[in-house]
């Protein structure tokens, strides 16, 4: 009953807060328009809007909550497949929440003075960020399909408001670029989902996996749906808005954006694609997305480091770790056997780079505005989450253990050498994006005890602690850390890594003076191309929608060019009537044997 | 043979129809008209329909003649008639093409009349009277077309009128002579009606228009 | 023996409105509005009343004979109730909202008393309950409606109007033919005997064929298919609340409502299926959704932007109707209502634009979310509708026709649905963008072409209340569409007694 | 059909009624001498009056209805007259009393508003409207057609002269043509009469339908008297005198002539045409012919006409066209289709009659209001005269033949009479009529939503005389929907079995 009410509660309470501000600022009429003091909007409350969610996701036992007049019939659901996501999220969204009210604290501070403008784009991230959390569990919830999608919209579309915080020409075509892509993702995975519940007949996502098993033309639903969700997952040659959208977005919403929204993609294949069932018959689409997943995790690892800003760093290795979780998808597809144990890796490996990267982007607000911390210990710090994330620590050990045992056990060696090099280019990244961090520090130096420095400390913590209290099918991981005799197996790529790394740092003048062309590769890549595509598409249709207005309007001015010539033809058709007057009486008799003759004739 | 006095009933009307609408005297016209009736009456009672011919005497004859003559602006008083109408040329001269080609609906027309007439045998003393009235009808509907001049447009109608209530009468002949007396009679009060009111419009018409020839003033619509 | 009149009533509440706002004087404006509004509510109860008791399996029939052989014939059911509810609510709506938007111009007696013949006329329609009815209805609301779009009298009205003539008065003629010509066939076909033409001769059935394609023709020309559109987008200089009527419920949802009728209850479904004319419709409706959007994208202003979106959204209706299987069914009728609801916030929404800050083109938007954050999210409410994202309504439809494509066998059309989604996405976001992102005038950026501060709130109560009410409706429609007495529940209701006789 | 006519009759003719009808037809003339009396400045008296002459009329309903058709003879030194009573010639002569009514009553008020009394004219308005609706009522009553040429003739003169007061020189000018070809047309018919009676020797309708056999004669003799009909009633080729003469009408007069003067031309043809030569399919199609020519043409010429009162006549010429169509609907046609096509035909001519009526009331409001006759000159209109655009537009719905008016009533009955007698080309004319007198009536209405006019020099008209115009029109439109109580009177009194 309790865990019902929190179900409710869970989603409600973002809503509420949500619409805590209008309702405040419409109480005190003129708030809006006055130049004078403000309400504060990111207080406590504001940042309290995933605690029911979180002690949902610590409350024990399942549950289920059936809503018979939501849409088609809403079912909500927490069991143990779902608690380990909504854990790590509700925890992350709450620790960039805190981390925002500091983060955002001159903004704030300049709205409540009275600079309007500052005060309107601080009212859109207050509100919005309460609707995507919303939105992030509702689709973390969601059992029925409507739902789902519903949260997943909600989410995507709400999230744009973040993206464009800033209000400036980056964070626009950021933001644009984010907007597209999403629409282009909600579109496909709107037509897989009709396509896959259509056959069945079916308004769960347990259905909908049945029936893409069941259905004839089932890979290529699966196929949609993988593709659809890969635009949030950031597949490669999906994933143009990551490296483009997360820099202009306010430092707590990159770190909910990558850590746990992208995230959103991933549970989305989890939840539609029939992962582990034999009788899928989808090895075909699961080798490709093998292939597609490494050129992802490989190609990002590699682009990445030629980035400048520290955030588009961390988004490539965003891209590349989804990568890695994507090829971890297509095994899981093409090797139904080994899913029950690789699920657990990843599940494993999705919260700890959600944990991961959401500490590093937090960490990255923390370089520019350094807490009173001694730089020795500060660095460190900022260093933890970054070898985490390369494999060689903590849950980033623990997590690569997990799915390369699996992987051993099933026999792909080769995706591990893969995942490797992959590991590798993380290790890579993450040095670049250090680098970066450190060459654009902040010095004015903050309180410690302040909201932001606290959640981000927190967040180390439960990054690198994250094996610990994570609950994996039913419980945390048994033995997470890898034996001894392991590790160097697990370690070298992080070494390679560092010593590439140390390698490129020292090159790294000579490169610079030789190939400066090298570091002007814009981030976003492939986003270009398809942006200068669209604008010819955009053009051509445009193109062809002026064609069609102006052939149009050119049919219009040639039917009235004739309805004037008819009219004017009409109007000459009295000169007639004075004839008809004229001859009124040959006429009749010309009506009378006219007559004669018919009736002459019958 | 026909004996003469049929040949004489037949012809003396037609004759003067014929002068009635081919003279360019308006005030000779209405004057043979008058007699053009009272030939007309002699018919009738020639036929042996004396009602009928003392009508047409009273309103063939006297009253149409008045008015025709009230149109014209001669009354009895001997006024002088009004320059204006007494003498009006026709506008529209008389052309041999002209006339030609508004033959050619009356000929329609006396062809139909005369499939028609064709199994209808006409009795000895009716066939004269048939005969004059297709004529009549002939001239009367042939001088209708072809004239503009109002006055003698009604001219041409009350020929017309006549002829076919000749034809009507001699079709009937004996069967049955009441209907057909009741069908002339109405046809010729409906003459004279019309007949005064088409002259009271032509008078009111001159009045209105001083300036121009009421004739010509309802060229362009009249007809 | 109440029972049959009260469909009568139903109709007359509106009808005779009409002939008392004549009688009242130009200045009483308060004892009109006061006339127009009770007539409202009252409808709106007796059309609850109507809903409540076919619920409950009553019959509600009114009917006398017109000339041997044809009858005029009232009846509830429920297809009927669904248009009948959706038009009294939304009559109740646009009144407030045209007392409002009409507050000190001229000619508002004509205006109100043709405005209730207009909505007589849609709850004939949708009241009818055989052909003949309904053609008499569905030219009454022609009549009805052109004094309404030449109701400014300058010469672009006046020549919308003449354009909107001829095409619905040709488009009137044409279905009477086909309809005399199916009752010289059949005689007089109620609603619902679809037995009637099903039993004819197979030899019959190219005649019938024929039949239903003038009949097509001559609904379509109202439903705006695409090469009869041609009226819709001009129509669009009439006043913002007959816009807003045109395009929600009168003229276009008649015209869509008379192909559901004959589809259903004149032919049949099944009927239709086997004569192939589903076919025909699918591929209409497929080309004037695409058709609709493009066109919609080019367009540089307001309204006739979301009027070739209305072309486009009109066209889900009938593409809902022509998927053979229950699910198509209730995705064109449940699209019949969410779509009025979501298009008349959207064209109120304009109004109130148009009225408060003389905004007609789309590019003078930027920023009005600010100035006019209310009616800025009610359009947003709507647009969003409009592209099918949850929990808006029009999700709802695009869902069921998603699963009637499949169910028809004919998944292609997803891919149709996804794609009209995309373009409506992209001509209806760059609105909600310059709305919400954009810095405008209200942040110090230029002028508004003509701003007038005609209320306490961002505007006029009158002109307000009516967009959020619906936009709260269309939101409702979609996010509760479980209940009972939703329009989804009503075309499940309907669609039921169709495929399961 | 001819049973329909009410022609064969078995019942003998009762004294009473045989008064009751002589009084059908005099009381008008009671009307005409009343009004020439006392020349009314009101219009009580003149109601009272026409009031007065329906109330045989009410007497001789009850009868009909409840004995079917009456006949009576009546002997006048050797001549026969035949009358005879029966739904059709009812509803009729209900008609006729009723528009004669509305004349009457529209009358006072616009002669003293319009016309300011001049000259002698206003005197001779109500003998002459007497004269008319006796020689109507005549027609309607007649069974023979000796009397069926009495009442043509006085009917045609009387509305000459009716045609003739306002005694303007245009008036005149047309009136005269009028008159000629009226003339002319009378004479066509006598012709026709002549050779029937020549041939058979009787006059009877009843009669003669037994009689004739089909032959020249009978040909020659139909074609005369339906040409002369057909130019009486202005039928498309001979429609030319129309226009003028309606274009400087006093406007009462105008809507007798067009409601009524020229239906009576077009029953008396199809009743001979039914009761003579009920199978000549051909010549029928000759004359749907003609209608379908009218449809077009008037429709057109209405559509370009100047003047309001012109738009007004030529719709007249297109709207009998509809009524000419009846002819192969009618003639030679299945039982079953010409049954259709019998009710379409009189409630066609019903509708119109009275939408007619109506809308040159209507017309003469809005003119006596704007001072202007133009079409161009209405812009405003409908802001000033709403009651007067009402008026015209609820006749004009019923003119367009959109629902629910009477006029569509009749037209879903022809067009369903035609496709069941699968004569396809009167779709086709029916539909671009609709569609032309669409576009004319539309034309007015665009005109007078015009608002950006000043309009100095306006004034309102008396309320009475929108008030008649309206009644008129609603009664078309009604009758649409209430189109059983007339054919059911058509049904009933079918005399026969």
């Amino acid at each position: 009953m309790t865990a019902t009410l929190l179900l409710i509660l869970a989603i409600l309470w973002p809503l509420v807060l949500m619409l805590r501000s209008p309702l405040r600022l419409m109480m005190e009429q003129e708030a809006l328009w006055r130049p004078g003091p403000r309400p504060k909007l990111l207080d406590a409350w504001w940042a309290s809007a995933p605690l029911p969610a979180l002690a949902l996701a610590l409350w024990p036992g399942e549950t289920t909550l059936l809503l018979e007049g939501w849409l088609l019939g809403g079912v909500w659901q927490l069991d143990e497949a779902r608690r380990p996501w909504l854990l790590f999220s509700t925890l992350l969204w709450g620790l960039a929440g805190v981390y925002a009210r500091g983060y955002l604290i001159a903004e704030q501070q300049a709205g409540e003075a009275g600079d309007g403008e500052t005060f309107r784009r601080l009212t859109g991230l207050a509100l919005l960020w309460p609707l995507t959390l919303a939105g992030n569990l509702l689709l973390l919830l969601a059992e029925d399909i409507p739902s789902f999608y519903l949260g997943f919209a909600v989410m995507t579309f709400a999230a744009y408001g973040l993206v464009v915080h800033a209000d400036n020409r980056d964070a626009h075509l950021g933001g644009r670029a984010y907007l597209i892509m999403a629409l282009f993702g909600e579109a496909l995975i709107l037509g897989g989902l009709l396509w896959a519940a259509g056959s069945a007949e079916t308004l769960t996502l347990t259905g909908l996996r049945e029936s893409i098993v069941d259905a004839e033309q089932g890979a290529w639903m699966a196929a949609i749906l993988w593709l659809g969700f890969g635009v949030k997952a950031g597949v490669v040659g999906l994933h143009v808005w990551l490296p483009l959208a997360h820099p202009v977005a306010p430092t707590p919403a990159s770190a909910v954006l990558s850590g746990v929204m992208i995230k959103a993609g991933l549970v989305g294949w989890l939840s539609v694609l029939p992962l582990g069932d034999p009788a899928a018959g989808l090895e075909p689409l699961g080798r490709l997305v093998v292939v597609l997943g490494l050129v992802g995790a490989l190609g990002a690892a590699l682009f990445g480091i030629t980035q400048r800003h520290p955030k588009a760093v961390l988004a490539y290795s965003s891209v590349s770790q989804m990568g890695m979780l994507t090829a971890l998808v297509g095994i899981g597809l093409t090797d139904p056997a080994l899913w029950p144990a690789l699920s657990v890796a990843v599940v494993l490996f999705a919260a700890h780079h959600g944990m991961t990267k959401g500490a590093l982007f937090l960490g990255i607000g923390i370089s520019e505005h350094p807490p009173r911390l001694p730089a020795w210990l500060l660095w460190p710090l900022l260093v933890l989450p970054a070898l985490s994330l390369a494999g060689a620590l903590a849950s980033g050990l623990a997590s690569k253990w997990a799915f390369k045992g699996v992987l051993y056990e099933g026999g792909h060696g080769a995706l591990v050498i893969w995942l490797s090099l992959a590991a590798v280019g993380t290790t890579l990244l993450m040095a670049r994006a250090l680098w970066r961090q450190w060459r654009e520090r902040g010095h004015h130096a903050i309180p410690l005890l302040g909201t932001m420095p606290l959640a981000w400390l927190f967040a180390i913590v439960a990054a690198t602690s994250l094996p610990l209290w994570l609950p994996v099918a039913g419980g945390v991981v048994d033995s997470p850390w890898p034996p001894p005799d392991e590790l160097p197996g697990l370690l070298w790529p992080v070494g390679a890594g560092l010593a590439l790394a140390g390698l490129g740092f020292y090159g790294l003048a000579d490169i610079t003076r030789r190939r400066r062309v090298v570091w002007r590769l814009m981030p976003g890549d492939l986003w270009w191309p398809y942006a200068s595509l669209a604008r010819h598409l955009g053009a051509g249709l445009k193109a062809f929608g002026d064609g069609l207005e102006t052939r149009g309007s050119r049919l219009r001015a040639w039917l009235v060019a004739q309805e004037k010539g008819a009219m004017a033809w009409i109007d000459g058709l009295t000169r007639y009537e004075r004839r008809f007057r004229q001859l009124a009486v040959p006429l009749m008799i010309g009506v009378a044997v006219l007559l004669l003759l018919g009736f002459w004739l019958e | 043979m026909p004996p003469l006095d049929d040949v004489l009933l037949v012809t003396l009307p037609v004759l003067l129809a014929a002068f009635v609408l081919l003279d360019r005297h308006l005030v000779r016209a209405c004057s043979l008209f008058v007699l053009f009736a009272l030939a007309v009456a002699l018919t009738w009672w020639k036929l042996g329909f004396l009602w009928l011919a003392m009508l047409e005497t009273l309103l063939g004859a006297a009253l149409t003649g008045g008015f025709l003559f009230h149109a014209l602006g001669v009354g009895l008083a001997g006024r002088a008639p009004t320059a204006r109408l007494a003498h009006a040329r026709d506008p529209v001269p008389l052309i041999w093409r002209r006339g030609l080609v508004h033959l050619l609906p009356v000929l329609a027309l006396l062809g139909m009349l005369a499939a028609a007439l064709g199994s209808l045998p006409a009795s000895d003393g009716s066939l004269a009277a048939r005969w004059s009235g297709l004529v009549l009808i002939g001239l009367g509907l042939w001088a209708f077309a072809l004239h503009t001049h109002l006055l003698r447009r009604l001219l041409a109608f009350n020929i017309t009128g006549t002829g076919i209530f000749l034809l009507l009468m001699s079709l009937v002949g004996k069967t049955a002579p009441a209907a057909g007396q009741g069908l002339v009679i109405t046809g010729l009060v409906v003459a004279l009606l019309g007949t005064a009111l088409g002259a009271l419009l032509v008078r009111r018409l001159g009045a209105l228009v001083p300036s121009r020839e009421p004739a010509s003033a309802s060229d362009g619509q009249a007809s | 023996m109440s029972q049959a009149w009260l469909p009568l009533i139903t109709l007359a509440t509106s009808l005779l409105v009409a002939p008392l706002i004549l009688l009242l004087p130009e200045r009483a404006w308060r004892a009109r509005a006061a006339l127009n509004l009770s007539a409202a509510l009252l409808k709106l109860l007796l059309v609850g009343l109507m809903v409540v008791g076919l619920y409950q399996g009553r019959e509600f029939a009114f009917g006398f004979t017109v000339v041997p052989g044809v009858e005029f014939l009232l009846r509830v059911d429920a297809l009927g109730m669904m248009f009948a509810g959706l038009s009294s609510l939304l009559w109740l709506a646009t009144t407030v909202y045209a007392i409002g938007y009409l507050e000190d111009s001229p000619n508002r007696k004509r205006f109100f008393a043709f405005f209730s013949l207009c909505v007589a006329s849609t709850i004939g329609i949708s009241l009818a309950g055989n052909l003949f009815t309904f053609l008499l209805f569905y030219e009454l609301l022609t009549l009805s409606t052109y004094p309404l779009v030449v109701h400014r009298g300058h010469p672009a009205g006046l020549a919308a109007g003449t354009v909107y003539l001829r095409y619905t008065l040709s488009g009137g003629l044409v279905l009477l033919l086909g309809v005399v010509g199916l009752h010289a066939l059949v005689g007089d076909v109620t609603f619902g005997e679809r037995e009637m033409l099903r039993d004819l001769d197979p030899s019959y059935h190219p005649l019938l064929i024929g039949l239903f394609l003038v009949m097509l023709l001559g609904l379509g020309v109202k439903a705006a298919l695409v090469p009869l559109h041609g009226w819709l987008p001009r129509a669009m200089v009439a006043p913002a609340p007959v816009s807003a009527l045109l395009h929600a419920v009168a003229v276009v949802k008649a015209g869509a409502f008379g192909i559901v009728r004959l589809v259903y209850d004149v032919y049949g479904i099944q009927l239709t299926f086997e004569l192939g004319l589903l076919t025909v419709l699918t591929v209409l409706s497929v080309f004037t959704i695409l058709y609709g959007s493009i066109r919609a994208l080019a367009q540089q202003e307001l309204k006739p932007r979301l009027a070739y979106s209305t072309i486009s959204q009109v066209s889900y209706i009938v593409l809902g109707i022509s998927l053979f299987g229950p699910f198509g069914t209730i995705a064109g009728l449940a699209h019949l209502m969410h779509q009025g609801l979501m298009k008349v916030t959207l064209f109120y929404c304009a109004g109130n634009y148009a009225e408060e800050l003389g905004i007609h083109r789309i590019d003078e938007l930027d920023g009005a979310g600010r100035r006019m954050p209310l009616t800025s999210l009610a359009f947003t409410v709507g647009a969003l509708g409009m592209i099918g994202l949850p929990p808006v309504a029009g999700f709802i439809s695009k869902w069921y026709l998603g699963l009637g494509a499949v169910q028809a066998g004919m998944p292609w059309v997803i891919g149709v649905l996804v794609a009209s989604s995309l373009l409506n996405a992209a001509y209806f976001l760059p609105i909600l963008h310059r709305l919400w992102f954009r810095a405008g005038p209200a942040h110090g950026k230029g002028q508004w072409p003509e701003e007038r501060c005609l209320g306490r709130f961002e505007t006029s109560g009158w002109l307000l209340w009516p967009s959020l009410a619906t936009a709260l409706f269309s939101l409702l429609a979609g996010l509760l569409a479980g209940l009972p007495f939703s329009p989804l529940d009503l075309a499940t209701l309907v669609a039921t007694e169709e495929y399961l006789p | 059909m001819i049973e329909r006519l009410g022609l064969v009759t078995t019942q003998l003719p009762t004294t009473g009624s045989s008064v009751m009808a002589l009084l059908v037809v005099v009381l008008p003339l009671l009307l005409g001498v009343l009004g020439a009396a006392c020349r009314p400045k009101r219009g009580w008296p003149a109601v009272l009056a026409s009031l007065l002459a329906l109330l045989p009329l009410l007497t001789l309903t009850p009868l009909v209805v409840s004995q079917g058709t009456q006949a009576w003879v009546l002997e006048l030194d050797g001549l026969t007259l035949h009358w005879r009573a029966n739904g059709l010639t009812l509803l009729l002569l209900l008609l006729t009393q009723l528009l004669v009514l509305a004349s009457a009553a529209y009358a006072p008020a616009y002669l003293r508003v319009a016309v300011q009394a001049q000259g002698r004219g206003p005197a001779w308005l109500w003998p002459l409207m007497g004269l008319l609706a006796a020689s109507l009522s005549l027609i309607w009553l007649a069974a023979d057609l000796l009397t069926l040429y009495i009442g043509l003739e006085l009917m045609g003169l009387s509305a000459v002269g009716l045609m003739l007061l306002p005694g303007r020189e245009d008036a005149l000018a047309a009136g005269m043509r009028y008159l000629l070809l009226a003339l002319i047309g009378s004479l066509a018919f006598l012709l026709g009469l002549a050779l029937l009676l020549g041939a058979w020797g009787r006059l009877d309708l009843a009669g003669l339908a037994e009689a004739v056999e089909a032959g020249p004669v009978l040909w020659v003799a139909m074609a005369l008297l339906s040409a002369g009909l057909l130019l009486k009633a202005a039928a498309f080729p001979l429609h030319a005198w129309l226009a003028p003469v309606h274009g400087s009408a006093w406007t009462p007069v105008s809507a007798l002539h067009a409601a009524l003067v020229i239906k009576a031309s077009f029953f008396i043809a199809l009743q001979l045409w039914l009761v003579f030569a009920p199978q000549a399919a051909v010549a029928a199609w000759v004359v749907g012919g003609m209608g379908a020519a009218a449809v077009v043409w008037g429709g057109l010429l209405a559509w370009r006409a100047d003047k309001l009162k012109d738009v007004v006549a030529w719709s007249t010429v297109s709207q009998l066209g509809y009524l000419l169509i009846g002819f192969p609907l009618l003639i030679g046609t299945a039982p079953a289709v010409a049954s259709i096509a019998w009710d379409g035909v009189w409630l066609q001519l019903l509708a119109h009659s009275l939408a007619k009526a109506a809308m040159f009331l209507a017309v003469g409001n809005l003119m006596l209001a704007t001072g202007e006759s133009r079409v161009s000159g209405l812009a405003g209109a409908s802001r000033r005269f709403p009651l007067a655009l009402l008026s015209f537009g609820i006749a004009a719905i019923s003119l367009v033949g959109l629902p629910p008016s009477a006029g569509f009533t009749a037209k879903w009955l022809l067009l369903h009479a035609a496709l069941a007698a699968g004569q396809w080309p009167w779709l086709l004319v029916l539909a671009v009529g609709t569609l032309l007198s669409a576009a004319y009536v539309f034309r007015v209405f665009r005109y007078s939503f015009v608002e950006d006019v000043e309009l100095e020099d306006y004034r309102p008209v008396p309320l009475r005389m929108d008030l008649i115009a309206l009644i008129l029109a609603l009664a078309s439109l009604l009758l649409g929907l209430a189109a059983t109580w007339p054919l059911a009177l058509l049904e009933i009194a079918g005399g026969g079995p």
